[in-house]
């Protein structure tokens, strides 16, 4: 196993780290802000991951072709496009992840407008403090 | 010759874990806050390290300013510190 | 001629701002209080921040590269570095002024304290 | 002109010495006693991430990897501010 190799593992390793502490973190902490914090957190492991899935050693360029509307609109020759595909990264991933950031901010508002009402009506956001303020 | 972005990449992630861990166990809230932007600046560098500039601009407009400031502003109806 | 008078000015001006990032890195760590650190956050965001903005947009123009690669970063990298000069004393200002008045951080040796003593008086 | 491959004997150490500096910054922001020490830290953090966008970007040698720095660059200052607002807030309560 070469070292380029061994370091791969190591940061998919640590991403997968991340994703559990943010888990564990969003289940046994009773303040509400500290389980919005541990989500967003959650969310970016899982973004990274993705995003290192679709990465190779051998890419040089982001997947987005040099030439469109900065130097002039010409269309590739197929040895041309074979070339660029060859030397950039996947986009699939990528593609994809732009939409859960967006999802995300939106969830992330309305989790905040109802812990920030809980805020107002009880006087505390922590819930182990509500629940015993019921009985 | 050694391949320099995994090597700042794995370096950035170390640390980012780092942060993630000491922002679980810390009982100030608002420290907590300012210890996830660590992790927020080091996911952002990764992602310039993986090749993604237009996943970067959505995250550092978002990611990286916006969820901080709904968490202060979530804050100030509640308590700082966690029992 | 003129191409590697503008490298090497570009390289080492960018090597004298790590050096300045590296050194207001330690005094970040070795200063006691929070308001004899602003001084270290200073050199860290104009000195560590702004000159090496300007070295890579001067280093650039000297390069071998097309003339789009050439004036993109020389143009992102001189707008950053002025959005940096306006907005950072901007913000250290505003953030000592109220770790002050909260009385979220206290000058501990200090003699004489008159911004405090005012505060008091209109109160 | 100075050729491309005359950067491969400065870059390597340039960013070294910048990530060096990212290091000891973020040992300061994870142990600082108070919340403006930390604040202030993670701002010179930041910043030190606008240069190294600029390096990497020259390292790979394409130039979309810089449109990062003008809207980071944006942004630095914005958590400044909402924590000195939380600080003088939830001094008046």
């Amino acid at each position: 196993m070469t070292l380029e190799a061994i370091m791969w593992y190591y940061i998919l390793a640590t991403l997968m780290g991340l994703g559990a502490v943010g888990l564990c973190g969003m289940v046994c902490r009773p303040h509400m802000i500290k389980k919005l914090l541990m989500l967003t957190i959650f969310s970016d492991a899982i973004e990274l991951i993705a995003v290192l899935a679709g990465y190779r050693i051998s890419a040089t360029q982001p997947p987005v072709y040099p030439g469109g509307v900065i130097q002039g609109f010409v269309f590739p020759n197929p040895q041309e496009a074979a070339n660029f595909a060859n030397s950039a990264v996947d986009p699939l991933p990528q593609v994809l992840i732009v939409t859960a950031i967006v999802i995300g901010l939106a969830v992330l508002l309305f989790l905040a407008t109802l812990a920030s009402q809980a805020g107002r009506k009880f006087g505390t956001q922590n819930l182990n403090k509500i629940e015993k303020r019921g009985e | 010759m050694i391949h320099i972005p995994l090597l700042i990449g794995s370096i950035g992630s170390t640390a980012a874990l780092i942060a993630a861990i000491l922002a679980m166990f810390e009982k100030d809230l608002l420290k907590a806050i300012v210890l996830s932007g660590i992790e927020s600046i080091f996911t952002a560098f990764l992602l310039v390290v993986l090749l993604a500039p237009d996943l970067l601009i959505a995250y550092v407009a978002v990611g990286l300013g916006i969820n901080s400031v709904i968490l202060i502003y979530a804050l100030l109806r509640g308590e700082r510190y966690e029992e | 001629m003129i191409d590697q008078i503008l490298f090497w000015f570009g390289v080492a001006l960018l090597f004298m701002g790590g050096v300045l990032d590296v050194i207001a890195s330690v005094g970040m760590n070795r200063f006691r209080n929070f308001y004899l650190r602003l001084h270290a956050a200073t050199i860290g965001s104009i000195g560590g921040g702004v000159y090496p903005l300007v070295g890579v947009a001067i280093l650039v123009l000297g390069l071998d590269v097309p003339s789009t690669f050439k004036y993109y970063i020389t143009g992102s990298a001189l707008i950053s570095a002025l959005i940096v000069v306006l907005t950072s004393p901007a913000g250290s200002h505003i953030l000592a002024k109220a770790a002050h008045k909260s009385r979220e951080v206290l000058p501990k040796p200090a003699i004489v304290d008159r911004l405090k003593e005012k505060e008091v008086n209109e109160e | 002109m100075v050729s491309l491959a005359e950067l491969n004997y400065v870059l390597p150490a340039a960013i070294s010495i910048f990530t060096l500096a990212m290091v000891i910054y973020t040992y300061r922001v994870m142990k600082g006693p108070t919340v403006p020490d930390m604040v202030l830290a993670l701002d010179a953090l930041t910043v030190d991430l606008i240069v190294l966008f600029m390096l990497i970007t020259l390292y790979y040698g394409t130039p979309y990897l810089a449109i990062g720095a003008i809207p980071l660059s944006a942004w630095v200052f914005i958590l400044d501010i909402f924590v000195a607002k939380y600080l003088l807030e939830a001094k008046k309560k």
